[in-house]
């Protein structure tokens, strides 16, 4: 494969995560591939075996050995990357706390897919929603740009000294990852400089200098002070995710918050999104402004750490807001919603809310489900009642038998 | 080794110096210890492949003892060597 | 091991359900031993090999193995039970969903540990508020009795014909599973005849009927209809959950709820606790009753299902209220936390919360903490001010280089 | 067989019948197609020991041609023939 020199390309999600991480040339890959992540691994292992980057690729058989193998290297003092998707972050999840705990900036891509049972290889966020409590960082993409865009500066946020945390970048599984975009690329060069060189803090192939990880901390050890530190090292995060953005804008012009409002300020109901589904709400919303509506979104590109106090200030003036969620936690509502409104909850005068599940196991969210979603924060800021709390956007009618 | 005290924790629970293993001297688990009779050895070595604590003790190429400070007395050896030179006895001190 | 016979007896946590199992003599039990679990495996292959049940006793060499083989089992049309832990539990995290996706009616006892790194083999809860969104019915227990008592009433919820899903039984690791306490066993008889003889709807094994379980179903299938069907279930179980414990009350004479309010009425200021804490939070409830203060607790029994409803009408005549969380979320608050939020969101006043985490790691959680929890709390009720909404109880005080 | 259609959707996606697999024709996958030589095959089994999907036809204990029906037209057998009995054409129609 020929080394992309265009600055501007027309490439799928998989193939601009693969360009990234051929730019940031990282020491070690270990990866197994899985629909709908299979591109980047395979993308990837061809830049390895066309000698374009410098990594060591370990082919794993497993997921589970995959970010164990990821473990290991970057406590021996590599800059480590991996991919996934669905059941395999389902099968790595005991490792990924393990990975967060032992604080190893790894930076992973999930390209976003349902977990079975059914089985199914289509596009809902249930895969890195279950993974929220394992202490990485998530980072949601819209679209191929922005998971291009998301995997570069997530190198800077996990290795960044006050932080030592790995990071998850998210995208939507063929919506995004197999469809091709237009994408900017920046120069190999500007992307080396911008990452810059990983100087690992306690190597362990550092044999001059000896350290001992992942030890056992039992009872009358420190292990509450450890995961306490953790946190603080996540809440720490939150100002180095801004300042790399701040960096990142320089280089690609190309702006990123915690969160991006879409004529939120003057909207009287919203809708609260992730990834790709932000796409098409944001037409619906010019849509319905040229009508009248006063609609707006709220796009959430950082869901770990979690926003609460700007989110409550950017969502406070609503009059009504609806989360939608690619995921649910049966018995409960969906994970986002119960956040958003812990978030909210001590404000005076609270928008009214409701949750809206849609797309699981890859059902299409289509300008029609955005209208939808935003005719029931209407009726609701109208009426100023929540009819039905819980809702669900683009359920077939079939009779099932329970 | 360089000093270090728990107090001071690093990030990840990582412990700045190698080996702190050795410090944790687990034979005080023992309830049983191990005897090794050094005339019945055959030195076929079984002891030395089985102990899962790698406390039989080792010089010049031949087996010389049990290492007390890591045994943890679970008497495997007792149990696979073929010349009964290893025999449990009761209590976790040998010189009890 | 002579079958027990005495109706009071002084057991273990772990052992208490190890009888509850062979009480239930459930066709296949597939599990894997791991600390605080392993008495339970352990003990329960003892009565196999005793002859004192009829269970096929599948040794696996893993819990992904073990979740694996009991879904097998169980769609083979077998009463299927396992029991784990921690890592056990992270490790069998992908087979979670297939269960609860597959709607089998497994019966689980996690042991509740705290989860790598640093290792450590002590109780929180993050290991099964990790799986909060498997599908499972997760049901938490203060002490051995209810250990006991839930295992044998988590048959009946999971096998209901309008539920037919998958429950986990929590207990807290070595506090509840390592001591001793005083438990009343029922009869061997009574436990038979209130469990009944199970009758699986599609069985594998049914040659005569031939069915297909755990097919694919794709982007134009009908995966979203599936988890609402999956959802609709697990909120049927609410009143199943109820019904089994009304008449599990006749055998016992032991009552249980969705969750058990202590002192609550009259309370001005509560403590939302689960499992074993909730034992010496009423202690210091009793204590400090005593000296005027009007506290209370409201111990969650069922966490899966959530009851919002229910537990905003407990709740929302308090002035303040403190969940403790023995788990986190890293850069967020606690699991518990905000689903309570957003439980009492929509109410008119809502009493001001803090979110306190404990425990973590094994941390004793003694009177003090539970003491210190309501001083937090009267403090807010009395300032109408939370300070700080998210605090650590019990933490030393340590240099943390970060 | 019996009928069922999934507009009626049983618990867990389970299906009240068995083997549907075989509803499901993946030759429509192909975009090449195997095609066999009666005489040059040398009735060795490799392309049957092979092929992924089972889509070697086998009568009387002798290898008789390709099941175009669920042929993914893969090309493992045209691969692994010693015999150069099976070629890959073009198109995924074998009558093309």
């Amino acid at each position: 494969m020929a080394k992309l020199t265009e600055k501007i390309v027309a490439i799928t999600g998989n193939a601009a995560v693969a360009q990234a991480m051929r730019q940031i040339n990282p020491d070690v890959v270990a990866a197994y591939p899985i629909t709908p992540q299979t591109d980047i691994a395979e993308t990837f292992a061809e830049f390895v075996a066309d000698g374009l980057v410098d990594t060591e690729y370990v082919t794993v058989e497993s997921e589970h050995s995959a970010m164990s193998a990821c473990v290991g290297a970057s406590a021996a003092g590599a800059r480590v990357m991996t991919a996934t998707s669905s059941q395999g972050l389902a099968l790595m999840w005991e490792i990924l706390y393990i990975a967060a705990g032992m604080r190893l900036p790894i930076t992973m891509t999930n390209v976003n897919r349902c977990l079975s049972a059914p089985i199914n290889i289509h596009c809902d966020h249930s895969d890195s929603m279950g993974a929220r409590d394992s202490g990485w960082i998530q980072i949601y993409s819209e679209n191929a740009q922005e998971a291009y865009d998301n995997v570069i500066q997530a190198i800077r946020i996990a290795e960044h000294k006050s932080v030592l945390l790995p990071v998850m970048v998210n995208m939507d599984g063929f919506i995004v990852s197999h469809s091709i975009e237009r994408v900017e690329l920046l120069d190999d060069e500007v992307v080396k400089r911008f990452v810059g060189e990983y100087k690992p803090v306690y190597p362990l192939l550092d044999v001059e200098n000896p350290v001992t990880h992942g030890p056992f901390d039992g009872l009358g050890g420190f292990y509450f002070e450890h995961k306490k530190a953790q946190i603080e090292a996540i809440e720490r995060s939150r100002k180095v995710v801004l300042d790399v953005a701040d960096e990142f804008k320089r280089i690609s012009g190309r702006e990123y918050g915690c969160f991006e409002p879409y004529r939120l300020d003057d909207a009287e109901v919203a809708l609260v999104v992730l990834n790709s589904a932000a796409g098409t709400s944001k037409c619906v919303v010019d849509a319905m402004r040229e009508e009248g509506y006063p609609v707006g979104i709220l796009k959430l590109r950082v869901f770990r750490p979690f926003l609460a106090r700007e989110l409550s200030e950017a969502l406070k003036h609503l009059k009504a807001v609806a989360i939608l969620e690619r995921a649910t936690s049966p018995g409960s509502f969906g994970p986002l919603y119960a956040e958003i409104r812990s978030a909210l909850y001590d404000l005076e005068a609270r928008p009214k809310m409701v949750n809206l599940i849609y797309g699981l196991g890859g059902r299409e969210f289509r300008p029609e489900h955005a209208k939808e979603a935003f005719g029931v924060c209407l009726k609701v800021a109208q009426t100023k009642r929540v009819e039905k709390p819980l809702g669900y956007l683009g359920l077939k009618e079939v009779e099932v038998i329970s | 080794m360089k000093e270090w005290r728990a107090e001071k924790l690093m990030p990840g629970a990582l412990i700045p110096v190698g080996g702190t293993a050795r410090q944790y001297k687990t034979g005080g688990w023992r309830s049983e210890h191990p005897v090794w009779d050094e005339r019945a050895c055959k030195q076929c070595f079984l002891c030395w492949i089985y102990c899962p604590d790698g406390s039989i003790k080792v010089r010049d190429g031949k087996v010389i003892g049990i290492d007390y400070d890591y045994c943890k007395g679970c008497g495997i050896c007792a149990n696979e060597c073929p010349a009964d030179a290893i025999k449990m006895a009761e209590g976790g001190e040998p010189n009890g």
